[in-house]
């Protein structure tokens, strides 16, 4: 791995070089809302990003994408593909987002891969960059993610006070880290420590702690327990959790059309919603709220476990904060871990 | 705010042994300033119970689960309105429930609150001193003005003190409203665009809108068994009559311009839709230029009408002729 | 090279439509590529996501015998969107077809085992390609006695008609039961429930591989009638029904526990199921 | 040939016609719609007609589909207040839509988009004249392009 410096006034020409043809894609304000979208200039990027209220997911996996286009008019049927081919550059993913990649790769480059999701993550250059303090919400550290580790990444910048460490992580951060030579020729000293330093401070403000060795058990024992009734009796059943979470990848496929004229569009979709497992002849198999919220927790800490060996949750907290009811993903972990059965 | 939580709590204990068999209420929240409905069903669960300025939630639409059961549920003047509806609707039954009211001062806006604590602040104690909520934290104190910290409904509000509830849980609070503050000033705003300048405004939020249904699913009005944008061709269980699912700007639109027109006259104006938006989308917006124009067009309707679209009088203006 | 694309549907067009009951038929499709068409291999069992252009997509089993290398068949009862506009759809019509997805029934593992099937309604759909394959020529000699019990609502409402009833008897070791659940003018066979019809039978379990697909209250009778037989819960197999999205256990809906219906299913073992929620 | 060169006809069209649906009431309405016909009135043919029982039959759902669908107005036209043949069908349709429309242009639809008019069986020149007028004004707002599914 190579590491540079980069004094702070620089990052935005050097994200204009590292952009160079490709797309940014970068964390902007709208109204105060804070989401990842392509910019036509760095000026309208938010260097110092929170917490999206959206994850980044979005652009990997977008919220609606039209699969491909066809027609069927003069009794012939024509299609076409419609795959996004654009290289990018995705600035300012802290490292809960960049694991959350991770998840999803599991899920969507798995054979068969799934070609729109691919495709833009091999065209995408990630950039990552450390956390500068913890959220209430947060809890990564509780699945083994550190705030100022950039795994996954390509580059990945820390503000470690006087600049941005930038650790370029893969050959495709070095291709890319090449076409910008001003970075600092200054030596400072104890960088490592200072991350160190910031790693523990953040750390130390999420508490929670999930046993990956006992708590998927644990979990299928408690399936026919109480407790989830009792959670769900607060849960409105709208899908704020899953649309803001980083790994929920859950989608639906509908058609719209005119005339002869269609497109196949995919969209995310929700566990939560009662259309979700709905059978044409009425049936429901996750017809009750409990049974579909018990639905989301299984699959974020013991059904991904079981299929992908990793977890379903990288602890950004998105959900805990954005619930309008407060139903908290860290209580329902130390609840299950407390439950006698 | 001590003193209303002891006698919520004590007063629960005496609604157990009445017979009630759940009563919805607020706890802590597990994040800094927030609380989280509760539903204690055992007179242990009472201690649970808290009332602060950050009770925001209209818990009445609860309610609408347990319609055979006898159920006790804390309201706000603002929520409170919300009941009648229901009730007008015969979606409940008035005799089943309890309604405690609590005397409210405002709550507070979360996220403006928050950017004056810091994110490990463990509130300690909340203090209503009439104009502003004094907040102590390990820390320090911090005094939250109200005419700054509240929420929008809040600042406009005409009932703070909950009317025809069972029992009242305190003494009367009073006015918080700015008077100054005219609550229909950016609905004017808006009224007063040109027609591309009002899409461009709303395609830009509508645009954005992730179709979460969260405005609805808490909505105390939005009261209906099935929702339309739930409802299936007959016979076509997973082919959705109204919008599909993809989110795209036409189906945004549809669904926020019905959305809003289907509580048209059965608003409550407890402004939860706008708060639970995790993009921030302004649906009082909508909501309160549809009162506006109930009001202007029809006056005031009857308290005993299910909203003003569900009754008429040949004496309405006219429009269309 | 162009990538492979799994979400992208083959062209395929309907060549023949054969009129099962008042509410099912049998679509023969062809895949437009002859190419794709002779690279075209599935298991008894699979299951194939058909799209109608401007309607939708929906999972269902191929009913076609894996032998049959000409053609794909699919048996559609009308229920929802996808289904009545297929029903609409005539001879020559262009649809889409991806797939194969999903695990099949053992037919490697049970070689030399004598088959019950068990059948109601369009629930013989998915059983008919096992059946079929074990009839093959290259096939029959793997394959022990085969039993069929099949029943439905009323005469006309069993499906396969030419197999039920003509070729499948006439086959070497194969006998074939059929029931309706209530008397009818012109019908001399058996009346009543397919579950207490298994129990009339009174198949024997020794060496036997038991396949079930139906109602799931047929299915749940059968099942508790089977047991009651001395069948155990290793030697009965039987095909899930989720909504489906994506066929290739991306689109999250079709999970029971921890395991996805569209890659890990539609067959399961009644020993599986029990290790799994009761969520389906 | 790509999909996007086989468009459908009307999508090559050169010359955009407004296209209106209008949601006519059985009794009344539609009635002065085919007095239009009958009496042979002139009026232009861009109208499509849905005919309803009664114009409180309109779901404001249905006008906005029909703009979504392609329509670039909408009419609805029902008896005259106190002539509904339903005794007070049509008192709930102009509150009913009096604040729909408001509401329409509240989000920024021009207010010619949406037109609700009351016309008798004997109106039929009333009937011809709002379609005359109604296409006029669409001519000059353009297609409706904001709420189409399909552009």
């Amino acid at each position: 791995m190579d590491s540079k410096l980069l004094k702070k006034d620089k990052l935005p020409s050097f994200l204009e070089h590292l952009t160079g043809n490709s797309m940014l894609v970068a964390p902007v304000r709208e109204d105060n809302i804070l989401v990842y979208r392509p910019v036509k200039s760095v000026s309208e990027v938010e260097l110092n990003p929170g917490k999206s209220v959206l994850p980044p997911k979005e652009w990997f996996f977008q919220q609606t994408e039209a699969l491909y286009r066809y027609n069927t008019g003069g009794g012939q049927l024509l299609l076409e593909e419609l795959v996004a081919e654009k290289n990018a550059v995705l600035y300012g993913l802290h490292p809960c987002d960049i694991r959350s990649l991770a998840v999803l790769d599991a899920v969507f480059r798995a054979d068969p891969a799934d070609r729109y999701y691919s495709a833009r993550r091999e065209n995408t250059v990630l950039i990552g960059l450390s956390c500068t303090a913890g959220w209430p919400e947060c809890f990564c550290t509780a699945f083994g993610i550190s705030p100022v580790d950039g795994e996954g990444a390509d580059i990945h910048l820390t503000d470690v006070g006087v600049a941005y460490l930038v650790e370029i992580l893969t050959p495709k951060g070095k291709e890319l880290a090449a076409k910008y030579t001003d970075f600092s020729e200054e030596k400072v000293a104890g960088l490592e420590e200072v991350k160190k330093a910031k790693e523990e401070a953040i750390a130390a403000q999420c508490s929670v702690r999930v046993d990956k060795d006992v708590l998927p058990g644990k979990m299928g024992r408690v399936f026919d327990h109480p407790y989830w009734e009792e959670l769900s009796r607060r849960c409105l059943g709208c899908g704020i959790c899953t649309y803001v979470c980083p790994t929920c990848h859950c989608f639906d496929i509908t058609d719209v059309s005119r005339g002869t004229e269609g497109q196949r569009l995919r969209c995310w979709d929700s566990c939560l919603f009662r259309d979700y497992t709905l059978h044409t002849s009425g049936h429901n198999p996750r017809h009750e709220l409990y049974q579909r919220l018990r639905n989301r927790f299984f699959h974020k800490i013991k059904y991904n476990y079981d299929r992908y060996g990793i977890e379903g949750c990288v602890g950004c907290g998105r959900c805990v904060a954005l619930c309008p009811v407060n139903i908290d993903i860290r209580e329902v972990f130390t609840t299950v871990g407390g439950l006698s059965v | 705010m001590k003193e209303i939580t002891e006698i919520l709590q004590r007063e629960a204990v005496r609604l157990f042994k009445e017979g009630v068999e759940y009563l919805i209420g607020y706890a802590a929240g597990s994040i800094p300033a927030s609380t989280r409905p509760f539903f204690a069903a055992r007179p242990e669960d009472a201690a649970d119970l808290i009332f602060n300025p950050f009770c925001v939630h209209n818990l009445v639409k609860y309610l609408l689960r347990y319609p055979d059961k006898r159920v006790a549920v804390v309201v706000k003047g603002c929520d409170s309105g919300a009941v009648d509806r229901l009730v007008e609707e015969r979606h409940l039954d008035r005799s089943k429930i309890t309604l405690i009211g609590v005397p409210c001062g405002g709550v507070l806006d979360r996220n403006r609150v928050l950017a004056e604590l810091s994110p490990s602040a463990r509130i300690e104690q909340v203090e209503d001193r009439d104009n502003a909520f004094v907040i102590r934290t390990k820390q320090r104190e911090h005094v939250f003005e109200k005419r700054q910290y509240l929420m929008e409904k809040c600042l406009v509000c005409t009932k703070n003190n909950p009317a025809g509830v069972d029992l009242l849980v305190g003494k009367e609070a009073p006015r918080v409203a700015d008077p100054e503050r005219d609550r229909l000033k950016e609905v004017k705003e808006i009224e007063a665009l040109e027609a591309a300048a009002k899409a461009a405004y709303w395609d830009r939020l509508f645009e954005r809108c992730l179709r979460c249904y969260a405005c609805r699913q808490v909505c105390p009005a939005c009261s209906c068994t099935e929702c339309s944008f739930e409802q299936a061709v007959p016979g076509w269980q997973q082919g959705a009559m109204w919008v599909a699912k993809a989110k795209t700007l036409p189906d945004n639109l549809h669904y926020h311009l019905i959305r809003a027109f289907h509580v048209a006259g059965r608003c409550a104006g407890c402004a939860e839709c706008e708060r639970v938006c995790p993009v921030g989308i302004p649906l009082m917006l909508l909501n309160r230029k549809l009162a506006k124009d109930i009001e202007e067009l029809f006056g005031e309707a009857p308290a005993d009408a299910c909203g003003a679209l569900c009754i008429y009088s040949p004496a309405d203006p006219d429009e269309f002729a | 090279m162009k990538t492979h694309n799994p979400l992208l549907p083959k062209i395929a067009t309907i060549a023949d439509i054969i009129r099962e009951t008042g509410d099912v038929k049998t679509f023969r499709v062809i895949l437009d590529d002859p190419e794709e068409m002779a690279a075209w291999s599935h298991e008894p069992g699979q299951t194939a996501m058909v799209s109608v252009f401007g309607v939708g997509e929906a999972m269902f089993c191929l009913a076609s015998s894996p032998t049959c290398r000409e053609w794909l068949e699919f048996s559609i009862r009308r229920a929802g969107k996808v289904t009545s506009a297929l029903h609409q759809l005539e001879p020559g019509a262009k649809i889409g077809v991806r797939g194969p997805y999903g695990n099949h029934f053992p037919y490697k593992e049970i070689r030399g085992k004598d088959l019950l099937v068990i059948g109601g309604g369009i629930g013989l759909a998915p059983l008919r390609p096992l059946v079929n394959f074990m009839l093959a020529p290259e096939n029959r000699k793997d394959y022990g006695n085969i039993e069929v019990i099949y029943g439905a609502r009323s005469y006309g409402d069993l499906c396969y008609k030419e197999e039920v009833f003509r070729i499948w008897p006439q086959a070497e070791g194969v006998t074939v039961w059929t029931t309706i659940d209530a008397p009818e003018e012109g019908w001399d066979g058996h009346v009543g429930f397919v579950p207490a019809y298994v129990e009339e039978v009174n198949p024997s379990p020794a060496n036997k591989f038991v396949a079930i697909c139906g109602p799931p209250i047929m299915i749940k009778f059968t099942v508790k009638g089977l047991s009651g037989l001395g069948f155990k819960e290793e030697q009965v197999y039987t095909t899930l029904e989720m909504r489906m999205k994506c066929g290739i256990g991306k689109c999250g809906r079709c999970n029971v526990g921890a395991k996805f219906v569209c890659r890990d299913g539609p067959v399961f073992s009644l020993s599986e199921l029990a290790e799994l929620p009761q969520e389906y | 040939m790509s999909v996007s060169e086989a468009k459908t006809p009307e999508a090559k069209e050169k010359v955009w016609q407004p296209k209106i649906v209008a949601f006519l009431c059985n009794w009344c309405s539609y009635a002065g719609a085919d007095l239009a016909g009958v009496s042979r009135l002139k009026y232009p043919p861009n109208v499509r007609i849905i005919r309803v029982p009664c114009s409180s039959r309109i779901n404001p759902q249905f006008i906005l589909r029909a703009l979504q669908r392609g329509a670039d107005g909408v009419l609805v036209a029902g008896c005259h207040p106190g002539d509904c043949h339903y005794v007070s069908g049509n008192y709930f349709t102009r509150r009913r839509l009096m604040l729909f429309k408001r509401l329409l242009e509240y989000v920024g639809y021009e207010p010619g988009r949406l037109k609700v008019r009351w016309v008798s069986a004997a109106e039929g020149g009333r009937f011809a004249e709002t379609v005359k007028e109604m296409v006029d004004e669409l001519t000059y707002l353009g297609p409706n392009m904001r709420m189409r599914e399909i552009k």
